[in-house]
């Protein structure tokens, strides 16, 4: 019994049990708050293997930034009050329930039946790298190597995101400005803009 | 003999014509009709120098040319003609400017309508001068899409059930064949689609009769043969006139060009096998057709079912097994659609002075419209068969085709002969005499020039061919006996072989 | 360095992506499913850092990043039309849009 | 062409053939296409439509021909001495045939289209071209004022063409051409007033009832080409009488002839059409239902003669004999109680029809064709003389609503009086002489029941034609008092009174002299046993004693009034009332066949339609598309529109592919 078996006892106890409360969390606030609990849990576990950089991403981008966004439009649209329970589909919950129960059951199985099949270097090569010439370097010289196009592509992505986010949220009055009817040839179809 | 490529110059300049009027400006109609009109009939002039060249004392195809298209997978362009498609591809191209005269009035798109109407004769023209079983199937499913557009777009009523039940019939039929085809593929050595090449490759006597029913089903429904005719009604009546002239006659026949193109000659002994089953199905086809025609309150149904008897006829012809049977089944095909095509016209003018095709709707109209009533009675009395017009010959030799191998057979098949006057002189009657009861029947105006320039072709052409057929017969008769010796190799084209004689008598056993 | 077989992390990540998954079909509220979302991304994220580990290479690792980047490209779209919706609706109840059937 | 079997150098045949025939289809073709614009012009103040005269002109042109042909076939046969000798030389028979073009030739199946010319086929020309002419210009006085009148040129020309094909054609498709069309021109003629629904109706019915006939002709024909491989009338003629017919199949080839002939010419069971024929104009009726279309199925049989004569154990004679005799009484029962003028004729013509037919069954086949002269002149004539009437009576067929129209119209009576004599079998009048033929015949063969039968037929005969002539003509003057009574114009009545003339000395033609009918006919027909000495001359007495005792029996019912009181207490219900009222209703044949074969063809067609097609296979069609439908409505509910239901059959997809995979791969580790 090391500190990192206990450690990561901790941190499996944490991330499950607030992921589990997360589902039966009524309200959305306090949701978003139990998904930082996990993700930090989370954190926790790639530092126990090594990925330093990830963590820190972990908790930076997810649990800073992303989370934020999610609690900021929670905020806007105001439905942090408590989200009724009642499930107007038949049969969703127990098919939800038992699905999950079979996936995590396969899951599982496989995990533990089929982990040999992955072969397991140990954790020395990553600490190696870790060491020399250390985790962020290492991460940057693969990142820009061998998925320099791939990353090249997500800049794209988002790029596209952002555009897209800004046409979706563009309110209807300003494009109704720029084309009313009365601005139109007489006889011309109005253009239904959709939002 | 000219060096021209008339063939193939008559199977693409359709096509081409199709091109040029798909880039006509849309404004103006009458660009499209002219168009398609000089198309058609140049078409025609280049299918008259086919017939010219064509030398009736050679054996097999002709004209043609051969061509490697695409060659890992054997495909090739190969076109020909021989006594047989000779005169499909005349009559496909002497009724196509006439169809153009038809749709003169069509109103609605009319550049898609004519650009539809020569991608429909391309397909034809293909259907009947390929020798190259991939191209055969390309430009059979190219016949479907521009008639399933035509029904569809152009015609009335329920056309879109009609139309899709026109595709899924003829589609469903084509799979089946375009299975069987790509087994004969794959079957003969190197692989390879031409029909020359296949008609080497031996096959059981099992395997044939799975590819031979591969084969039948397209063309079965195509033709139509009972009961897979059902398409034929809806399609008929509900397509513009144009397609229900092109439908009957020229799409029908490709299901019956078919069968003695490539299902005999390919699976000859599957075909001697079937032989009984088919003669059967022909013979109800004739006898069934004109009994479900006499009730028939729709004209243009009416005529519909008079061609699934007449078919029936065709059939029934070629697999008798003799040459009388097979080169009346042949002229029978070129009769029916110059007959039939001409009932469909004039059932079209009466459709679009009276806006109505139902029998009971008319009466009295003999009155009223005297020079069409006689033009009708006059087509009517060639679809019926009356000697010294066109319909005769080919039942008169089905006829006697099937007397001499078959001869209990031709009994209810003679007995259609009377049915079709029953259930076309009733419905004349019912159109064109007795008393004029409706006023709008009294209002009507007679055939005006167009209709009697698109019309007179096919009078002359329905009395020459009963008068004279010899040159129709001098050139199918070789192409035919030689389909005829390939159903039964023991056949003798010059003998009559019949009850009397020794041979016959065994086969009756 | 470590004694945890990596197989009881695949476990961990086996569960939460589980848990994600049933949350997801469970709850109506719109953001909330977006969560679970998260909660299964990031079940995954630990699959790859876990496979990483296992290959001692660090192709798993930016595998992560770029389920970072496409997750933070989603929850932007996402959360924006879900504002879209919640401006004509005023509802974030995912069960409230549903005309686009049969 | 072939004229190297005649001694004498003849006449163009080809030439004469293409005149007979052909002259009258291109009229036809003329009037048709160019005849409404056809002026009219004046001869004694009477307006003379060219249309009609084009017509006449044709058909006498016609006429001369067949005469030219006529002549130089009996100079041929004098310059030969084939005459006078019993005509049994049948080599020296002078045949042309003139082949004008092959028609059909498909593997060892030919036929030309050819026309043979021989006595038989000349002597029928002469009758349709002579007697066409006079119909056609009677029908110029008759048709004067119909809109159509050069619609009925054309299709009496067309009609002509059509009948000398069938006369002339030298293989049997080459008549069967003929055969139909001269069934189509019976078609038009009888629908020419097609408003009528009646008349269209008559028309379609004798079309159709034509076409069984037909069938029947068309399967003679097969058997006959597979028997002998030829449809050449010569050489299935010689192939029958030299014995290469098989007499089982001779006696089926030629029942399915007779077939047509029954069809054509209207015996039991296919009468029926004609009758309704009487729909058409009363000149059509005389020239195509009387003269000469019926009479095509007589001829035909005659022609055929050796095919009929090889039979097994003369069935097929007998069946047409028979058949015949049946008709001719049959027709002459209902004839008795008609009355309208128009159908007591047509049903005299069935019956007189089954006498020729009778002729025919004996092997009489020379008598067959004599009585159809005869017959063609008196028939021809009184139908006419109807059509006078009726033009005299504003259309009036009713024969009660007429009497003593003999004194207005004297032409008309008078020729009518010859027609009714001759036919009523009156020495020396043209049908005694062809009637006690046929009975002679019968009688030396020994055909008691036949002779019998034709015999009480004769009486029928002479009654029901005395009660209509009686009726008619004789008595007192009785008729609408709106309508006046006038002699028709000489276009009318002068052919009448040529025809009234040919049945007075028609029967001439076959009185024993060397070129008498018979013995000119022979060398196609074959000769016939006749009585000879105190037998013929007592056979001939009772025929004469039989007309006569009908004609008295009809003048004391019709002209007497003891004979009208005998009429007035006939009483009902009595057997010879029910026997009338039978009578009356033309033994309900009509309605028998509609029950029995037009009532359920009618529901098995609409059965057919409506379930087989409509239910049955489309049924099958559209229930394959519907099955498809079903399904898809059910496979639609999964489109809920719910996200999260879409995401938990996402989830599903996961769990099941997962097992997939575990199961694939089996057990792991």
């Amino acid at each position: 019994m090391t500190l990192e078996m206990v450690v990561f006892g901790v941190t499996f106890v944490v991330a499950l049990g607030s992921s589990l409360a997360m589902v039966f969390a009524r309200n959305a606030v306090h949701a978003a708050l139990f998904l930082v609990i996990a993700q930090v849990a989370l954190a926790v576990t790639f530092l126990l293997q090594g990925a330093y950089f990830v963590a820190a991403l972990q908790i930076i981008v997810y649990a800073g930034a992303i989370m934020v966004l999610f609690l900021f439009v929670i905020m806007l649209l105001g439905v942090d009050k408590r989200d009724a329970l009642i499930e107007p589909l038949p049969a969703q919950r127990p098919l939800a329930v038992g699905l999950g129960a079979l996936l995590a059951a396969e899951v599982i199985y496989i995990v533990f039946k089929g982990i040999d099949l992955v072969g397991d270097a140990g954790g020395e090569a990553i600490t190696a790298l870790n060491r020399d010439p250390g985790n962020v370097l290492a991460v940057a010289r693969v990142l820009f190597s061998r998925y320099l196009l791939p990353f090249e592509a997500t800049s794209i992505l988002l790029v596209v995101a952002v555009v897209g986010v800004m046409v979706l949220t563009r309110r209807i009055s300003d494009v109704a400005d720029l084309q009313t009817p009365e601005d139109l040839p007489a006889g011309a179809p109005v253009k239904e803009i959709a939002v | 003999m000219s060096d021209l490529r008339f063939l193939d110059i008559a199977i693409f300049l359709p096509l081409a014509g199709a091109l040029l009027i798909a880039f006509l400006p849309r404004s103006n109609a009458n660009l499209a009709r002219w168009a398609a009109l000089i198309v058609t009939l140049a078409t025609f002039a280049v299918s008259i120098g086919v017939l010219v060249d064509f030398e009736a004392s050679l054996g097999g195809f002709q004209l043609g040319s051969e061509a490697v298209w695409i060659k890992d997978w054997g495909i090739s362009y190969i076109t020909g003609v021989d006594g047989i498609s000779l005169w499909m591809v005349m009559l496909t191209t002497f009724l196509m400017p006439l169809g153009v005269l038809a749709s003169w009035s069509i109103g609605e798109r009319p550049k898609a309508y004519f650009a539809l109407l020569l991608a429909l004769e391309t397909g034809m023209l293909g259907v009947f001068s390929s020798l190259d079983l991939f191209l055969f199937y390309l430009f059979w499913e190219v016949t479907l899409v521009p008639m399933y557009f035509l029904i569809g777009m152009w015609g009335y009523g329920r056309r879109i059930y009609a139309a899709m039940k026109f595709f899924l019939f003829t589609l469903v039929g084509s799979l089946l064949m375009l299975v069987a085809i790509m087994f004969m593929y794959f079957a003969t050595e190197p692989n390879s689609f031409s029909l020359t090449d296949m008609l080497a490759t031996e096959l059981s006597s099992g395997t044939q009769r799975w590819l031979f029913l591969g084969f039948f089903a397209s063309f079965a429904v195509k033709v139509p043969l009972v009961p897979f005719h059902t398409w034929l009604p809806d399609a008929h009546t509900e397509a513009p006139t144009a397609g229900s002239v092109m439908l009957a006659g020229v799409l029908l026949k490709m299901g019956a060009y078919g069968l003695l193109r490539f299902a005999i000659p390919l699976f000859p002994d599957a075909a001697r096998y079937f032989v009984p089953l088919i003669i059967a199905l022909a013979t109800i086809g004739i006898v069934y057709g004109a009994v479900v025609a006499i009730v028939q309150k729709d004209l243009k149904r009416l005529i519909a079912y008079s061609s699934v008897a007449h078919l029936g006829f065709v059939v029934l012809g070629m697999f008798v097994g003799t040459v009388q049977g097979m080169s009346g089944g042949i002229l029978q095909m070129v009769s029916h659609g110059l007959s039939t095509g001409a009932l469909f016209m004039l059932v079209g003018m009466l459709y679009e002075r009276r806006h109505t095709r139902q029998i009971a709707d008319f009466g009295g109209l003999g009155k009223t419209i005297p020079i069409f009533s006689g033009i009708f009675l006059f087509v009517v009395l060639s679809s019926i068969g009356l000697p010294g017009l066109n319909g005769f010959v080919g039942e008169f030799l089905v006829l006697l085709g099937t007397f001499l191998n078959y001869r209990w057979w031709v009994v209810p098949a003679a007995f259609g002969v009377v049915l079709a006057a029953i259930y076309l002189l009733w419905a004349y009657q019912r159109v064109f005499q007795g008393p004029v009861t409706d006023e709008a029947n009294a209002r009507i105006a007679d055939v005006n020039s167009r209709e009697v320039a698109m019309l007179a072709p096919l009078l002359v052409l329905i009395v020459a061919i009963g008068v004279y057929p010899k040159p129709f017969l001098d050139r199918i008769n070789p192409a035919a006996c030689r389909v005829v010796i390939q159903l039964d190799p023991d056949a003798d084209c010059s003998r009559i072989e019949g009850v009397v004689a020794p041979r016959a008598h065994e086969e009756d056993e | 360095m470590s004694e945890v077989p990596p197989g009881f992390y695949l476990a961990l990540a086996g569960l939460m992506f589980t848990i994600g998954a049933v949350g997801a079909l469970v709850r109506r509220n719109a953001i909330v499913i977006f969560m679970f979302v998260e909660l299964m991304l990031n079940a995954v994220n630990l699959a790859f850092v876990t496979f990483a580990r296992m290959r001692g290479n660090l192709d798993g690792q930016v595998l992560v990043f770029f389920v970072l980047v496409v997750a933070a490209a989603e929850v932007v779209v996402g959360l924006a039309i879900i504002v879209s919706i919640f401006r004509r609706r005023a509802s974030a109840d995912v069960d409230d849009v549903n005309l686009l059937k049969w | 062409m072939d004229l190297s079997a005649s001694l004498i150098p003849g006449p163009d045949y080809m030439g004469l053939t293409a005149t007979i025939i052909l002259w009258p289809l291109g009229t036809a073709l003329f009037l048709l296409l160019f005849g409404k614009r056809l002026s009219t012009f004046k001869v004694g103040g009477r307006e003379i439509p060219w249309a009609g005269v084009i017509a006449v002109l044709t058909l006498l042109r016609s006429f001369v021909a067949a005469v030219a042909m006529f002549v130089d076939i009996v100079g041929v046969e004098l310059a030969e001495g084939a005459v006078g000798h019993g005509g049994a030389n049948v080599e020296n028979a002078r045949t042309f045939t003139v082949h004008m073009f092959d028609w059909m030739q498909v593997g060892g199946f030919a036929v030309g289209a050819d026309f043979l010319i021989d006595q038989l086929s000349v002597v029928l020309a002469l009758v349709v071209t002579g007697v066409g002419t006079l119909i056609a210009l009677y029908s110029i006085g008759y048709m004067h004022h119909d809109p159509r009148f050069h619609r009925y040129f054309a299709y009496l020309s067309l009609f002509a063409s059509a009948m000398l094909m069938l006369i002339f054609g030298d293989n049997l498709l080459v008549t069967f051409v003929g055969w139909e069309g001269v069934g189509l021109c019976s078609y038009l003629l009888i629908g020419f007033w097609f408003e009528r629904p009646a008349a269209a109706t008559a028309a379609k019915k004798a079309f159709i009832v034509n076409r069984i006939g037909d069938f029947s002709f068309l399967l003679g024909m097969f058997l006959l080409v597979a028997a002998v491989g030829s449809l050449k009338i010569e050489d299935i003629n010689a192939a029958a009488s030299g014995g290469q017919i098989s007499g089982g199949i001779a006696t089926i080839a030629a029942l399915l002839l007779f077939g047509g002939a029954v069809g054509k010419s209207a015996q039991i069971p296919l009468y029926v059409w004609l009758p309704d024929a009487m729909e058409g104009p009363t000149p059509a009726s005389a020239l195509i239902h009387a003269a000469t279309m019926v009479t095509a199925g007589v001829y035909m049989v005659a022609r055929m003669g050796p095919v009929f004569l090889a039979s097994e154990g003369d069935l097929a004679l007998t069946v047409v004999a028979w058949v015949g005799a049946l008709t001719a009484l049959w027709a002459a029962l209902i004839a008795c109680t008609e009355y309208d003028i128009k159908r007591v004729l047509a049903y005299s013509t069935v019956s007189q029809l089954g006498y020729m037919f009778l002729a025919n069954g004996l092997g009489a086949f020379s008598g067959g064709i004599f009585h159809l002269i005869t017959h063609a002149f008196f028939k021809a004539l009184m139908f006419m003389g109807a059509g006078s009437v009726m033009h005299a009576l504003a259309n009036e067929t009713d024969m009660r609503k007429m009497g003593g129209l003999r004194k207005v119209m004297p032409i008309t009576g008078a020729t009518f009086l010859l027609g009714w004599l001759a036919i009523s079998g009156i020495v020396p009048f043209a049908g005694f002489w062809s009637k006690d033929a046929i009975l002679a015949a019968a009688w030396e063969q020994g055909e008691y029941a036949l002779w019998g039968i034709g015999l009480f037929t004769a009486l029928l005969t002479a009654y029901y034609m005395s009660r209509l002539y009686l009726r008619v003509f004789e008595g007192p003057l009785k008729h609408d008092p709106d309508v006046h009574p006038h002699e028709s114009p000489w276009t009318m009545w002068v052919p009448l009174a040529v025809l009234g003339g040919l049945s007075v000395v028609g029967g001439a033609i076959n009185l024993p002299w060397d070129l008498r009918l018979e013995h000119f006919l022979t060398p196609v027909l074959g000769e016939f046993e006749v009585p000879h000495g105190a037998t013929a001359w007592i056979l001939a007495g009772v025929a004469l004693c039989v007309a006569v005792s009908g004609i008295a029996l009809a003048r004391f019912l019709f002209l007497t009034q003891r004979g009208a009181e005998l009429r007035a207490r006939l009483v009902t219900g009595s057997w010879l009332d029910k026997l009338l009222t039978a009578s009356r209703n033309k033994f309900k044949v009509d309605e028998v066949y509609e029950a029995t074969i037009q009532r359920p063809g009618h529901r098995f067609a609409m059965f057919s339609a409506y379930k087989v097609d409509a239910k049955g296979i489309d049924g099958v069609v559209n229930g394959a598309g519907a099955l498809v439908a079903w399904l898809s409505d059910g496979v639609r509910r999964l489109q809920s529109g719910y996200v999260r239901n879409y995401a938990a059959l996402f989830l599903l997809g996961v769990v099941v592919l997962l097992s997939a995979l575990i199961l694939r791969v089996g057990p792991l580790g």
